[in-house]
């Protein structure tokens, strides 16, 4: 069999760097990881929003959301969090370990469309991975669009990702930053509550604004109840949906929702395709 | 012989009381002579409850099948009981899920139906081929008599009988919280024939038979989810962590499959045949199952399914278990 | 959080026994090649000193986290490199150990084929040393107290050896006094020593110790927890008598309504007590009690005008408001004393029991050869039937001459279900009839045995002296006793010559074996024990542990586990005292680590588990999952011993044994299998 | 089009030919399992069964395949073999149209090289239908006894010959490797055959009317139906594993000792674990969800991206349910449901 | 001349009696075929029944469950579990034609380091002859 163009062949990778964004039973942690093949490397080129399929062979893949923006660099970032064997076995993994990589898969946010426009980017927990390339990519090219807001949350202060990134952009000007945690906790500077409330507290005008949100389900279900309160348009708001999936390439089946296959036609959507179709919110 | 008209009477009665969730029957299918699980919640869907030669499905599985699903804060848990009809064999299945704690006497309402014997759909469809039309059929001494379109047939009942029944010793159920009907006159008696005929083959043919029936086998696990003992939270062959049996089907996760499963039941399997009736390759499950019912029996004087209060027999023992085979 | 196994491999020469078959070397080399393994080395002792830290640089140095060490049978040294493990701060269950020295150096000669086996066990040690976790052993505190339940003369022994030791007990007695059987014994075999007077001594210093808290008329009702820790609850039952005002006189009981008239359990139905009473005379504590199911104002709510025991006792002890009281303590361990019943000779209706007056039993002799006996000690015996109601002055009485001891009744008989000796029989029949003989010398006793078992010490000799005192010793089994006349009559057969017999006798005595408690039942349920096929309570170990249970805390002493007389009651008491008082006194007990867990998700809660585990350390408990409410298993961590048992029992793998789950090993039998 | 005739004498050579020329699949008994299997030499008798229980999807999309192989620790990678050349001989109509049908999925944006490679070396000769079974109803789904899609040669038994009909390239090299054994069909041999397609065609008893199904379906969401036809489903895999036209899969990694493989195997929407996500939750928690998405992905989701349905009337889910979940059933029941 | 088969027998010994049995052995210099590999677990009542498979499936021509004699378990009762559920796998094995000389238990006490090189010989012996297990071996997956 030919190996290339076969879809399911993965590239070799090599982890540069690692760390932990949280720790405890349900850790996350971030790996910043380098193509082998050098070809393979200059025709990734994903977009913010894509995801990719990585894996380790002998035990398994999963999919990922890349971090990262391609305006960062010719690498790779994944946040994971460790859930099961896959995930488990990844979180094993340290600086010059290999892993397997296929992709970009999936759609991407419009960011060429969302040019000239205000940015608000409402996370909770892991759900702030795949955010992160937008905010990135945003302040790579901060002057093509206009006001960026970050709203994100998390249970505690030591379930916050990205933690330090936070501090740094909550000094910068052009950024609001917003960040919240569910439980009070002493010498939190911050807001203390869910992150759908949080949203009503810096209550952002819906014009000429796009809000992406992504997060625990229950979250996206208020905070899209909460949007459409602020007088959002369906079409201002996307998130990205994570349904189980195996090939990444819209074969295997199983993370449907309704007639849309969330690995190609996902992950992100924008509300109004969404709403209509059933179980997508299931 | 079991009074419809007395069964839907007690079947409406009993889902228009308050605690009760629904009963589960058996109805007429979409053709032919299938039949159907039949779930009455309202008194008037009572009225499709039949019982009959034809009332194969052992119900007893759909005890334990239902999913948990997440309930939101505050919602209580539907603690109603279940209500469920039985023959012989199934009542035997409800018998040893309370041994397992599977289910709680006091959650369900047993509607014991005595039973002259059901049918082997393969059997009485290679009699009547290509029967598209709903056929009822009754029993009548020693025989069944099928309602066909064309005008009844009356055969023998040994010659479309499933096979469990041929040798079935507890016709009536065993566990009952109203009977259908009189008991019915216990006929079976179980030597374990088949089993003894297999045994009586040398290895090497055992090893073909087996090797060529496991390797037909397509991995679908009807086998398991119909079984009214398999109902594990998080059954091994789903299991990747640790990984027991592989998922690819080939002669060798499929035999390891097959034997896990055989294992898993022993002492525990009540012979209800459901396996084998629903196994698409035709793999002649309760072969193997019966094998290890054979040995329970024969060398350990235990039959499962039978008595509500006993020990499950893997978790008990007896000083003077057989031992020759230790070195 | 799982960090990435990092492996050091230590294949150890242990001088030339190792090396000498397996070149180890290559072992070491073939290690630093498998997964995970960040280094690999080879020493020539690895246990000793230089060795072990070795190790323990490889942990500080290499950040290793999991140590694979390749040398000689992990009985012998893993705790030793558990140590060296928790030294460097590593925890020390990280530990896998390879055995190529007892089971494989030291067994085979072929160096290459043992160099093959030892890379195979080591691969097979790193591949389970990768998936394994960091376990704790906890410890737990132990409440310095003792339960005792039963205050016979074992209990009371345990009870004074362990008060003694400066540790509280709690002593339960269910009956009014302690005492236990011994106290109805007149003398005791083979040194014929009073049983009340080596007895009372002892009774009144346990009522009467500062450490010990008598709790007689007393059962316990619930006991939960585990070794160090258990709860307990005690019904202290109405006495309906003061026992701080009653001095003990007597006078109540002179002045009942029903003295005389009710049949006294102490005199096992020879002689008889009123509704208030004192047991016997020497009953500790010296206090009486009104019996609840007897006395006339407690069953009718009334007693002639007024109770007359109430007018009677004068600093008013009499209390029929008073009610069942509840006690609440908690101790660290617990010694069972409960002791036997003795065989229900009505049970062996061949014998007459039923029947006839002149037939009784070993106790009820006890009873009547005892000076402080019903008939003080004179031996009256009743000539008519059972069960027919005579005027007092109307029973016809007379002492026998002709007497007949039956052995064995009740002992090593299938038909009865007891297939045990009951150790005592032989001793206390030669013990009885030497009474007799001493108390009507010309009284031609005879023993119909089926083996004289005189195994102690000064049984043997004891058993010869009374033979030469003329007791006959015949073998054989009576089959039947019936009346003939006046008398008697044995059938038998003498089983040393063939001879058919029909013996003529006035007396027949049945030495009634020791049975397990009717109300064993109790017990068992209350602390989970296990009976041996005997119904007696079992021991963890018939050799090694003969005063243990399976429960961890819990001790066993006297006839409550088997038959025994008084030394070896005494002697097991003393046994039960001491190992209650090690964890005692230590003041802690470790809890095992590689005990096993309950994944809650995925268990079923079918309770095979709680079925299978010998320590019934698993009991099945509802926990909400999504809304509803389920049962699932749960680990009492003291109780586990870590067997496993319960792991191969599950069907869906949801119990497993730490440090031997089925991830663990499954990997191990893909090397052992694969390779 | 090219029509020939295959005298029945002559069956075994052309089977012959056809095997040493090629993979030659054909119907076979392993157990009491009917599926295609390679011929393997000591066939005894040939026999086509009306249908298999396995269906031949089993050839192109194995139960279980092998996508690459792999060292553990390593990080070499070999894939498979290229493909042989391949026969099918003895296909359904209904069966070879759902080959057509999983091309559009296999080839939708991405190709599948794994499927199509087979797809494309193989040919598929089929056998038209003249005695339906009870739950056909191929007629009702766009396909007939005789439905040529997906075929490159159609087969029809005339009584003593088989006509033979070559529908595309593919089927006309091969008719060529066989050409000594063929004869030229007469003009009535075309009208035997066409009368007995009709016969047979008329000897359908089931359909159903699937005319704006696709549309009713979703709207159909919460309706009660969906609970209780899930009751009595037991959930297993029955009706997608032996469907001609499912196709979901799950992949999966096989370790033997060090070496190991990535493969993917057959996985059916009814299965509890094809949704869950690692986090515990499930956007398909119970049976009735599962069957909704079931009916829902063949008969509409599949039809808003393909354009088809897809069912090809087989009428194994009907025949094999253990519990007689019927799908012409939950067809005509969705059909008669008011909204 | 054909090389001869060694046979490779997987063996689960518990802790207390058949581990130490087998460690005397080694004490005590006793000889016998290397072709057994022990897995040691606390009691034979650990062992489950499906590990028998699994070990044939990953390439184990035999195996071997080894405990405490009965009434000696160190876990009062575990090798009576061992003892019904080998039971069992016994004759479920034997039943689907798998070779019974491939499935042994025995009872080896810590003092039986005699015995335990005579299982040994035996059950290596017995491998020997039943030969190389491929009924149902998970084979080198062959594409
Ligand atoms: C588009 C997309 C983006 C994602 N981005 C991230 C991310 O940035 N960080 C992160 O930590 N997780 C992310 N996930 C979730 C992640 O894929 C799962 O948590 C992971 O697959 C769990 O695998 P496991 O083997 O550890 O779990 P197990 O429970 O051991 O295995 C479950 C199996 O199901 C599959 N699976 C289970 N849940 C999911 C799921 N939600 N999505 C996809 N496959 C699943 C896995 O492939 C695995 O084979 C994303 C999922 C999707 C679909
Ligand atoms: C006829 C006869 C003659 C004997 N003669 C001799 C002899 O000469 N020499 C000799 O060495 N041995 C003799 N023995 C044996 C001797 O009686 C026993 O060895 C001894 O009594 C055993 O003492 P124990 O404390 O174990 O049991 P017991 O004496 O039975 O004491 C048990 C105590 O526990 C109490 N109890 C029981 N259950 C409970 C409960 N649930 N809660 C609270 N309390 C409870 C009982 O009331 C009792 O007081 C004789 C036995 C018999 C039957
Ligand atoms: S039902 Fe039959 S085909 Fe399906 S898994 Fe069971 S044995 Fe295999
Ligand atoms: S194994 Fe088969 S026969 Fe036994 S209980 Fe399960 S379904 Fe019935
Ligand atoms: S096969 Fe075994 S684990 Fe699976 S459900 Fe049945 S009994 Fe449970
Ligand atoms: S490991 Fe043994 S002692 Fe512990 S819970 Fe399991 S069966 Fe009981
Ligand atoms: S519909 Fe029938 S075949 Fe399909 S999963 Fe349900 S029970 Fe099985
Ligand atoms: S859905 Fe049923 S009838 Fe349709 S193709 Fe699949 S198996 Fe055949």
């Amino acid at each position: 069999m030919k190996e290339n163009g076969n879809p399911y062949k993965p590239e070799i990778a090599t982890v540069e760097d690692t760390w932990y964004e949280t720790y405890g039973e349900r850790s996350i942690k971030t790996f910043k990881v380098v193509l082998d093949d050098e070809k393979a490397r200059e025709n990734w080129g994903h977009r913010p929003g894509q995801c990719a399929m990585i894996g380790l062979l002998g035990v398994g893949e999963s999919m990922i959301s890349i971090s990262c923006s391609p305006t960062e660099g010719n690498f790779l970032r994944f946040s994971v969090l460790r859930l099961g064997k896959v995930t488990g076995a990844l979180h094993e993994l340290e600086p010059g370990d290999k892993m397997t990589v296929r992709g970009p898969y999936g759609n991407s946010f419009p960011v060429d469309d969302w040019k000239g426009k205000k940015i608000l980017t409402i996370g909770g927990g892991i759900g702030q991975a795949p955010l992160r390339p937008i905010v990135e990519y945003v302040r790579a090219n901060r002057d093509e669009y206009e006001d960026l807001t970050l709203i994100y949350g998390a249970r505690t202060s030591e379930d916050l990702v990205f933690k330090s990134e936070f501090e740094a952009l909550g000094k910068q000007d052009d950024i609001n930053c917003h960040l919240s945690i569910d439980i009070e906790e002493e010498g939190w500077p911050h807001y203390v509550g869910f992150v759908p409330s949080l949203l009503m507290e810096v209550n952002p005008s819906p014009e000429n604004t796009i809000a992406i949100t992504c997060g625990p389900p229950i979250m996206i279900r208020f905070v899209l109840e909460n949007l459409k309160k602020l007088n959002f348009a369906d079409e201002q708001i996307y998130t990205t949906l994570e349904n189980r999936m195996k090939c990444g390439i819209g074969k295997c089946g199983r993370c449907n929702v309704g007639g849309l296959y969330v690995c190609k036609d996902g992950p992100v959507f924008s509300y109004a395709t969404l709403k209509d179709v059933p179980e997508a919110f299931a | 012989m079991v009074d419809l008209e007395k069964l839907k009477s007690i079947a409406k009665e009993t889902v228009s009381r308050d605690d009760v969730k629904y009963l589960i029957g058996w109805r007429q299918g979409t053709y032919g002579f299938r039949v159907s699980p039949h779930f009455v919640e309202k008194p008037e869907e009572a009225e499709e409850l039949i019982f009959s030669p034809l009332c194969t499905n052992n119900l007893a599985s759909y005890l334990v099948l239902p999913e948990k699903l997440p309930l939101p804060r505050g919602v209580e848990p539907d603690s109603r009981k279940v209500a469920l009809m039985v023959k012989g064999c199934d009542s035997r299945a409800v018998v040893q899920q309370i041994v397992e704690q599977g289910i709680k006497r006091d959650e369900i309402i047993v509607i014991g139906c005595p039973c002259e014997g059901v049918i082997d759909l393969e059997k009485v469809e290679e009699r009547f081929p290509n029967q598209l039309e709903s056929v009822t059929a009754q029993w009548s001494n020693g025989k069944i008599i099928f309602h066909l379109p064309e005008g009844n047939e009356e055969i023998p009942k040994e010659e479309v009988l499933a096979t469990k029944c041929l040798t079935c010793r507890y016709p009536n159920p065993v566990l009952s919280d109203l009977m259908l009907g009189d008991e019915v006159e216990t006929w079976g008696d179980e030597k374990y024939e088949d089993v003894k005929e297999l045994e009586a083959k040398d290895p090497q043919e055992r090893w073909s038979f087996w090797e060529e029936a496991f390797s037909s086998c397509v991995r679908c696990y009807s086998c398991r989810n119909v079984c009214p003992m398999c109902y594990c939270e998080d059954c091994i062959l789903d299991r990747l962590n640790p990984t027991w049996i592989n998922r690819s089907n080939n002669a060798s996760e499929n035999t390891a499959f097959h034997l896990a499963r055989a294992f898993h039941l022993a002492g525990r399997c009540i012979e209800c045949g459901e396996c084998e009736r629903v196994c698409p390759a035709g793999i002649p499950l309760t072969k193997l199952n019966r094998k290890l019912s054979k040995v329970v029996q024969e060398n350990y004087e235990y039959i499962p399914g039978i008595d509500p209060e006993s020990k499950p027999f893997q978790s008990s023992y007896r000083p003077e278990d057989q031992e020759d085979f230790i070195l | 959080m799982n960090n990435k196994p990092k492996i050091g491999v230590y294949v150890c020469h242990c001088g030339i026994n190792i090396a000498k078959t397996v070149d180890v070397d290559a072992v070491a080399e073939f290690a630093s090649h498998l997964p995970n393994v960040k280094v690999s080395r080879e020493y020539s002792y690895m246990c000793s000193d230089p060795g072990q830290l070795l190790i323990k640089e490889d942990i500080k140095n290499e950040g290793l986290n999991r140590v694979v060490v390749a040398s000689c049978s992990p009985r012998m040294h893993e705790l030793t490199f558990r140590k060296t493990l928790a030294e460097a701060e590593l925890n020390p269950y990280y530990l896998e150990m390879a055995n190529i020295r007892e089971q494989c150096s030291w067994v085979h000669e072929d160096r290459e084929k043992a160099t093959e086996k030892a890379k195979k066990l080591v691969a097979a040690a790193v591949y389970k040393a990768r998936l394994l976790e960091p376990l704790q052993e906890n410890e737990v505190g132990v409440e310095p107290a003792t339960l005792i339940i039963g205050g016979g003369i074992a209990g009371i022994q345990a009870a004074l050896d362990i008060a003694n030791a400066g540790f509280k007990v709690y002593l339960v007695e269910k009956t009014p006094s302690v005492g236990g059987r011994m106290s109805q014994l007149d003398k005791t075999f083979p040194t014929l020593d009073c049983s009340a007077c080596i007895l009372t001594p002892k009774m009144v210093d346990v009522g009467s110790h500062p450490n010990i808290e008598l709790l007689t008329y007393s059962e316990v009702e619930d006991i939960s927890g585990y070794i160090g820790n258990f709860d307990i609850k005690v019904r202290k039952k109405a006495r309906y008598v003061d026992m701080d005002k009653c001095t003990g006189c007597g006078i109540c009981a002179e002045e009942c309504r029903l003295t005389g008239r009710i049949s006294s359990e102490y005199e096992v139905g020879m002689g008889n007590r009123a509704a208030i009473y004192l047991p016997f005379p020497q009953a500790v504590p010296a206090k009486y009690t009104i019996d609840p199911e007897r006395c006339l104002f407690l069953t009718r709510g009334k007693c002639g005008k007024s109770p007359k025991c109430v007018d009677a006792c004068a600093p008013g002890a009499i209390d029929f408001e008073q009610k069942d009281e509840i006690v609440e303590f908690k101790v660290g361990a617990i010694i069972v004393a409960t002791g036997f019943d003795v065989f229900d000779a009505s049970r062996k209706p061949e014998f007459g029991y039923n029947d006839y007056e002149n037939v009784i039993t070993s106790l009820e002799l006890e009873r009547l050869v005892a000076a402080s006996g019903p008939t003080e000690g004179n031996i009256i015996i009743g000539k008519g039937r059972k069960g027919e109601k005579k005027k007092k002055k109307d029973r016809e009485t007379f002492t026998p001459k002709e007497i007949a001891f039956i052995s064995c009744v009740g002992s090593r008989d299938e038909t009865v279900g007891n297939e045990y000796c009951s150790r005592v029989c032989c001793m206390y029949t030669a013990k009885l009839a030497h009474l007799l003989l001493e108390k009507i010398p010309d009284a031609n006793v005879r023993v119909y045995y089926m083996d004289v078992r005189a195994f102690g010490k000064g049984f043997e000799e004891f058993y010869d002296r009374v033979r030469r005192e003329g007791v006959r010793y015949i073998r054989g089994n009576p089959s039947e006793v019936f009346k003939r006349g006046d008398k008697l009559v044995i059938k038998a057969e003498n089983t040393l010559t063939s001879t058919p017999i029909e013996d003529e006798v006035d007396l027949v005595v049945l030495a009634v074996g020791l049975e397990p408690r009717q109300d064993a039942r109790e017990v068992i349920d209350l602390l989970r024990l296990s009976q041996s096929g005997d119904r007696f309570f079992m021991e963890a170990h018939p050799k090694l542990a003969p005063v243990d249970t399976a429960t961890d805390g819990v001790f066993l002493a006297g006839c409550s586990q088997g038959p025994k007389d008084i030394p070896d009651t005494v002697a097991q008491a003393k046994g039960a005292a001491s190992s209650a008082l090690g964890p005692l006194s230590s003041g802690k007990v470790m809890i095992q680590a590689q005990i096993a867990h309950v994944d809650e998700a995925t268990c079923r809660g079918c309770g095979f588990c709680v079925e299978t585990c010998p320590y019934t350390a698993i009991e099945l408990v509802t926990v909400n999952r999504v809304g509803h409410m389920v049962s699932v298993a749960k680990v009492n961590e003291a109780l586990c011993k870590g067997c496993g048992a319960c792991t191969a029992a599950c069907l869906s793998g949801s119990i497993q044994q730490r440090s031997f789950m089925d991830e663990q090993i499954l990997p191990q039998i893909a090397v052992l299998g694969g390779m | 089009m090219d029509t020939k005739k295959l005298s029945k004498d002559k069956l075994g050579e052309f089977v012959a030919v056809l095997a040493k020329q090629n993979k030659l699949y054909i119907p076979q008994k392993e157990g009491e399992n009917l599926k295609f299997k390679p011929l393997s030499g000591d066939q005894e008798e040939l026999d086509f069964p009306r249908i298999t229980t396995v269906p031949p999807k089993d050839v192109f999309f194995p139960q279980t395949e092998t996508l690459y192989r792999f060292e553990q620790g390593g990080t070499d990678i070999s894939f498979p073999k290229e493909e042989e050349e391949a026969v099918v001989l003895g296909i359904r109509p209904c069966d070879a149209r759902a080959m057509a049908i999983m091309d559009s999925l296999f080839s939708w944006d991405i190709d599948d090289p794994y499927f199509l490679n087979k797809r494309e070396k193989t040919t598929l000769i089929g056998l038209a239908c003249l005695e339906p079974g009870v739950n056909c109803f191929c007629t009702s789904v766009g396909g007939g006894p005789a439905s040529t899609e997906g075929l490159d040669i159609l087969l029809t038994d005339l009584g003593e010959d088989y006509l033979l009909q070559v529908l595309t390239e593919k089927g006309g090299k091969i008719k060529l490797s066989v050409e000594e054994l063929l004869e030229e069909a007469a003009e009535d041999d075309l009208d035997t055959a066409e009368k007995l397609v009709k016969e047979a065609t008329s000897k359908i008893g089931r359909s159903i009317n699937t005319d704006g199904i696709q549309e009713k379906l979703p709207e159909l969401w919460e309706s009660p139906l969906w609970k209780n036809l899930s009751n009595s489903c037991l959930g297993c895999g029955i009706c997608t594993f032996l469907c001609p036209t499912c196709h979901c899969f799950d992949i999966q990694d096989e370790m033997e000792g060090l070496e190991g493989r990535r493969c993917r195997v057959w996985d059916s929407c009814m299965f509890e674990e094809y949704t869950l996500h690692a986090s515990g939750h499930n956007p398909r928690p119970s049976r009735r969800e599962r069957l909704r998405n079931r009916i829902n992905h063949k008969y509409s989701y599949f039809v808003q991206n393909f354009g088809k349905i897809a069912c090809v009337g087989c009428g194994r889910c009907i025949d094999l349910c253990p519990v007689n979940i019927d799908v012409l059933d939950i067809l005509s029941q969705v059909v008669k449901e008011a909204i | 001349m054909k090389e001869q088969f060694e046979p490779n027998v997987v063996a689960f010994l518990c802790n207390w009696c058949s581990y130490a049995g087998a460690d005397l052995a080694g004490t005590s210099r006793v000889q016998y075929q290397p072709n057994v590999n022990i897995i040691r677990v606390m009691c034979s009542g650990r062992v489950n029944p499906l590990f028998v498979i699994n070990a044939l499936q990953q390439g184990a021509d035999g195996v071997l469950i080894s405990g405490c004699h009965p009434g000696d378990c160190h876990y009062i009762e575990g090798n009576f579990y061992a003892r019904r559920r080998f039971g069992l796998m016994k004759e479920l094995l034997d039943y689907v034609g798998v070779d019974p000389r491939r499935f042994n238990m025995s009872w080896v006490s810590a003092s039986e380091g005699n015995k335990w090189k005579d299982v040994v010989e035996e059950v290596v012996e017995k491998a020997k002859e039943a030969g190389p297990f491929e009924q149902f071996r998970r084979n080198k997956i062959n594409w």
